[in-house]
């Protein structure tokens, strides 16, 4: 075996940026093999990526001068822009291979119109072209193209089943993604304004807690949480996700979102790290304790299977926000928090596929109406079944894990002393419920006696795709170590 | 010293049909009475003014530049000015209300 | 020099302004289009004295660029797509060799 | 006196009267975004919020006394052609909505009800063309 | 001159800010349009007092060519498909603001514009308080000015925003020329195009500007092509000129002209990216980093791209002004 050089890091992260966009490029120029670009262009990305994670792992970067970066064009910041990987980029990288080649599979078999093809492919590379660029981004303003990138493309893909619903949903998903974009980017400026550069490193090394920075970490914090969908921002994320095609949806759910989350963590471990303080924490907290809750009630009173899964993102990513303060306590927290929002991404992914299976066999998806659908189906129930127990977090899977390792940062900090960590345990415990009585609705007509109806065939596909995706969502807890030692090489953090 | 004069003047000149030309907007009665004073403005305001200018351009490149700009305007607002004139005339004055 | 170009910048900026009065009281599409275009070429004269004034030669492109497209958004006022024309206009009373041939061609 | 001249001299610089007036515009915009409902408004007001920032950008770089900063001045036109580009999509989401729907106004959108959901990966819905073509089609053959 | 200075900053800026506001409470959308044309006028004059001449450029060729043209023919699109439905079949019935959810909906929809004015207005007055206050607070920084300074004699070109765009931060470039694109794939997923009918010209006179117009258009967008290396100007003005004039052309043209055949119209919007993605890999291979040019090859380089790139920009524009996609796409 070739021993993994670091030195080949910066040729592969740039080389990573330029294959997908290779990719994307390619196939709007021909959109006529689209799909055989897509699907060679999937593996080529998920295989470079796997190679990268194995070098970086191997070879990576030792914890003090940790990440890793390129000066594009050759020009070192502050003039030019650098591309960043570290432990959180990766990991996240990683994550968004699995599931986007998971999604490509599957859209082998969903979107098979000939013309639907050549419009659906183009988009959805250019959507995972610029999630690889988002992680991998280390400039302020760059940050804001790779959003647009992400976002544009991501509304395109919601708009597209051309029906009212979803081209409703597109429009309110286009514009408050224009309005995210453009807080986030008066937040750059501010910045810009006051130090003078844009280059994230550097910024970090300059703030401290004053007025611009306050502003800034407002304006920029609230137009993420837009385009996350972050409680109590959120409610233009059932309309968007719920009317999505299926393996769109996943996408959603799964990556887009979890991508701005990403970008929120960033931002607060390195520039904004001077403004975190207890009462901040202590409001995040809370908000994420009214997700939990409203999202939670929102899926149990939904009526259409994909707006449970819609819901649910809202109230899992409560936890995320839940998790905020406990990392004000215990500063190593937020590896579990980004192991929660891995498993959430895969697990997340996986049910939207598995519902999109069903919505396409029976034609519709009134969860009422499924009965007969469910019974018949057995491995899409398993898929469905296996990953709903992930999203609530039973033991032996990825999201017991993640959980568990929440609920015992929560506990230290009861334990340290501070009275509200109370709230913050019973709000995962009790999430975790919730979490279980919504995915047993989704999957509870298929234990009811009654007719069982297979409806329209589907394709191996559709049929495979999301119970492998729920496999690998459920064996995350072993790669969790993993992961967990990939963030410790992150710098700057704890 | 004349050359600056003369700018003056012709600039002066230009902005009193600018000046006219806004007054004719407000005051005049109807979308035809107005494109008259539009035109005014179009067509000698800015007539007068890029003469008054081309005293104190750089060189032949730049009165070109000017000539070219009046000429441009000038298209444009003749065609406008017919374009505006039509369509009020087939779909009457007041059908702006969606 | 450059203070008497600047007030004559200032003094048609001025007469924009007034003239926004008219794009607010239309009362029809036609009057609000006739002051846009007459702030267009106004613009264009505010750009060349800002030229001289600021001493920044790329001011006139600017003017050329705006003189030259001036005309655009008039073209796309009257001339737009699937325009109901009420029937019995002059236009209509010319022989009819309007779009009907034509828009077969163009839809498909 | 002289000290309050000078403060006046200062705030009234291009480099703080801009980014104040690119402020107002954002604040402007986002009011007009919650005020009004129909969408051709709502992206103008997203227009105008977006010149607010790129007024703030270019002011801040005209502050000090050298030449402004040519980095804030290739950061504006980006951000000018993204919003270009955002816009004219909107624009055209707006139109095939108003095709589908009748209205330019955002439809409630209360998420799960049972609103049709077509399902692309069927076949029946989309004899020929697309599905977005099979609804739009039939407006324009009309 | 500075007092004069800053009377004319003050009343654009009042111009600007009413011109807004007027365009925003509007209940007429052609007088919001006008107004929001207007509003870009006199944003250009702002660029042009805040030193930007390369921003007043396109703020020009933008405003008063593509957004004004676009958002007029949205209107006149959108009034036609509601005359078309009231006309002919039934349409829904408008949002009901009493349904069965009604709480439900409360919270999750935008409440009646009259019940919003307090909550916008408070909302609106602590954003744009909070971002002044924090503007005033800054210090005077010098920016990146000198460093781009210290290193334009390695760029390629001498206009320094030209070699930020196309040199320094050219990966920002390439993402802006994708954004263009994607945003013409997402108009193009939404079905095909609806073309404005072609249509006789009523007179000489549009006939004849047009034959004016195009030429001296096509001139102007290379000049300002060609300028932008040591001036103000570039690919992306001199791509929205030319897109202007061939929206000119759509909208004027007296009888039909040939479609652009689907094939090459796809390389044609994807030429600016795949040249510039060509380039960029050729620097990873010859050790420049990605997007990186030899110092020698740098001019040449940079103005390919900007050839390549103007075309897809100006096809680009015009293809996102007719909005759908061509029926050759399909077959």
């Amino acid at each position: 075996m070739i021993p993994a050089n670091p030195e080949w890091l910066p040729a592969g992260s740039a080389g990573l940026v330029a294959l997908s966009l290779g990719v994307a490029v390619l196939a709007t120029a021909w959109p006529r093999q689209a799909h055989r670009i897509g699907l060679l262009g999937a593996l080529a990305v998920t295989a470079w990526v796997l190679g990268l994670s194995a070098t970086f792992l191997h070879a990576g970067p030792d914890p003090e001068t940790a990440a890793t970066r390129v000066a594009l064009g050759g020009w070192e910041a502050p003039l030019g822009l650098m591309l960043q990987l570290d432990g959180l980029s990766m990991t996240l990288l990683v994550l968004t291979a699995v599931v986007a080649l998971a999604t490509s599979l599957y859209s082998l078999g969903y979107v098979h119109d000939r013309i639907e093809r050549r419009q659906f492919w183009p988009l959805w590379l250019w959507l995972w072209a610029g999630l690889n660029m988002l992680f991998l981004s280390g400039d302020a303003f760059n940050l804001y193209i790779t959003l647009e990138v992400v976002s544009l493309s991501a509304v395109a893909l919601v708009a597209f089943t051309g029906t009212a619903a979803a081209v409703s949903g597109a429009v309110r998903y286009l514009l408050v993604n224009i309005l995210g974009s453009l807080s986030f980017l008066m937040g750059v400026v501010l910045l810009f304004g006051e130090h003078g550069v844009l280059d994230l490193v550097l910024l970090e090394a300059r703030t401290e807690a004053g007025p611009t920075e306050r502003m800034a970490a407002v304006l920029m914090t609230a137009g993420l949480m837009l385009k996350a969908a972050l409680f109590p921002l959120h409610v233009w994320l059932a309309p968007a996700h719920g009317s999505a095609p299926a393996p769109v949806s996943a996408v959603l759910s799964g990556l887009v979102v979890t991508g701005s989350f990403y970008l929120i963590l960033r931002l607060w471990m390195g520039v904004f790290a001077p403004l975190a303080t207890p009462a901040f924490g202590i409001l995040v907290g809370l908000l994420g304790v009214g997700a939990l809750i409203w999202g939670s009630l929102q899926a149990l009173r939904a009526g259409r299977l994909k707006s449970i899964v819609a819901y649910s993102t809202v109230a899992q990513f409560g936890y995320l926000l839940v998790a905020f303060p406990l990392m004000l306590v215990d500063p190593g927290a937020w590896r579990v928090v980004v192991f929660f929002a891995v498993v959430h991404a895969l697990a997340k992914a996986s049910v939207f596929l598995a519902a999109g299976t069903l919505q396409h066999a029976a034609g519709h998806d009134r969860l009422a109406e499924l009965g007969a659908v469910l019974r018949a189906r057995p491995r899409t129930v398993f898929a469905l079944g296996l990953a709903g127990v992930s999203l609530m977090g039973l033991p032996f899977t990825g999201g017991f894990i993640a959980k568990y390792l929440l609920l015992e940062a929560g506990l230290g900090t009861v334990l340290a002393g501070s009275l509200i960590g109370v709230l913050w345990v019973l709000a995962i415990a009790g999430g975790g419920l919730l979490a279980a009585a919504y995915v047993l609705r989704m999957v509870a007509p298929a234990f009811h006696r009654g007719r069982r109806d297979a409806g329209e065939a589907v394709s191996p596909w559709m049929d495979w795709v999301p119970l492998a995706l729920a496999t690998v969502a459920a064996l995350a807890g072993l790669a969790g170590v993993l992961t967990l030692n990939t963030l410790a090489l992150t710098p700057g953090a704890p | 010293m004349i050359a600056n004069a003369l700018t003056v003047i012709l600039i002066l000149a230009g902005l009193v049909f600018f000046a006219a030309g806004t007054a004719g907007l407000l005051r005049f009665p109807d979308v035809y009475s107005r494109l008259h004073a539009l035109t005014k403005a179009d067509n000698v305001g800015l007539g007068l003014v890029i003469l008054g200018l081309m005293f104190q351009a750089g060189g032949p490149a730049d009165i070109l530049k000017l000539l070219l700009i009046w000429v441009l305007v000038l298209a444009a607002g003749t065609t406008a000015a017919h374009m505006v004139a039509q369509r009020t005339w087939t779909h009457g004055e007041f059908e702006s209300d969606r | 020099m450059s203070l008497f170009y600047l007030a004559a910048a200032l003094f048609l900026l001025g007469t924009i302004l007034l003239g926004l009065v008219r794009v607010l009281r239309g009362p029809g599409s036609g009057d609000r289009m006739l002051a846009a275009q007459l702030f267009g070429t106004t613009g264009v004269t505010i750009l060349l004295l800002l030229s001289l004034a600021l001493e920044a030669s790329a001011l006139v492109d600017v003017a050329l660029v705006f003189a030259l497209l001036a005309v655009v958004a008039a073209v796309a006022f009257v001339r737009q797509h699937g325009l109901p024309e009420p029937p019995d206009t002059p236009i209509h009373r010319q022989p009819p060799d309007t779009p009907g041939p034509e828009r077969h061609h163009d839809d498909r | 006196m002289n000290g309050l001249a000078e403060t006046v001299a200062h705030t009234l610089a291009p480099g703080l009267l801009y980014p104040t007036g690119g402020a107002i515009l954002f604040a402007l915009g986002l009011y007009g975004l919650i005020r009004r409902h129909h969408l051709v408004l709502r992206i103008l007001a997203l227009n105008i919020m977006g010149s607010g920032v790129f007024m703030v950008l270019l002011g801040v770089a005209a502050r000090g006394e050298g030449p402004p900063d040519p980095v804030a001045q290739a950061l504006t036109l980006t951000g000018i052609v993204v919003a270009v580009s955002a816009t004219a999509f909107a624009l055209a989401l707006v139109v095939h909505l108003t095709r589908l729907t009748g209205h330019a106004v955002m439809l409630p959108g209360p998420p799960d009800d049972d609103a049709p959901v077509e399902d692309i990966s069927r076949e029946e819905h989309h004899a020929d063309g697309g599905p977005a073509e099979s609804s739009a089609g039939e407006d324009r053959s009309a | 001159m500075n007092a004069l200075l800053v009377l004319f900053d003050l009343v654009l800026l009042a111009g600007i800010v009413g011109v807004a506001w007027r365009c925003l409470a509007s209940t007429d959308l052609f007088r919001a349009v006008v107004l929001f044309i207007t509003f870009g006028l006199l944003l250009a004059l702002a660029w042009v007092r805040l030193e930007a001449p390369d921003i007043a450029l396109a703020e020009a060729a933008i405003g008063a060519g593509i957004t004004g043209a676009l958002l007029l023919v949205t209107l006149e699109r959108l009034r036609s498909i509601m005359a078309e439905r009231r006309s002919g079949r039934p349409h829904s019935p408008p949002p009901d603001p009493t349904g069965p959810h009604a709480l439900l909906r409360a919270l999750h929809d935008p409440l009646p514009e009259h019940r919003t004015f307090l909550p916008a207005l408070s909302f609106a007055l602590v954003v744009g308080g909070l971002l002044v206050t924090a503007l005033w607070h800054q210090p005077q920084s010098v920016g990146l000015e000198p460093v781009v300074d210290a290193h334009m004699d390695v760029s390629g070109v001498d206009h320094p925003i030209t070699a930020v765009l196309l040199n320094f931060r050219a990966y920002d470039t390439f993402l802006e020329l994708a954004i263009v694109l994607i945003a013409l794939l997402g108009a193009w997923s939404l079905g095909r195009h609806d073309l404005i009918p072609a249509r006789p010209a009523p007179g000489p006179i549009l006939p004849g500007t047009l034959r004016l117009l195009v030429p001296v258009a096509v001139v102007t967008g290379v000049y300002v092509l060609w300028a932008g290396s040591h001036a103000p100007g570039g690919a992306f003005q001199a791509g929205a000129i030319l897109g202007a004039a061939g929206i000119l052309l759509v909208l004027a043209r007296p009888r039909q002209l040939p479609m652009a055949p689907a094939g090459p119209l796809r390389l044609g919007i994807s030429a600016g990216v795949a040249l510039f993605l060509l380039v960029g890999l050729y620097g990873l291979a010859a050790g420049h980093g990605f997007l990186g040019y030899a110092e020698a090859w740098a001019y040449p380089l940079i103005i390919l791209i900007e050839v390549a790139a103007t075309l897809s920009i100006a096809l680009t524009l015009v293809a996102l002004f007719v909005a759908g996609r061509p029926a050759g796409d399909d077959t």
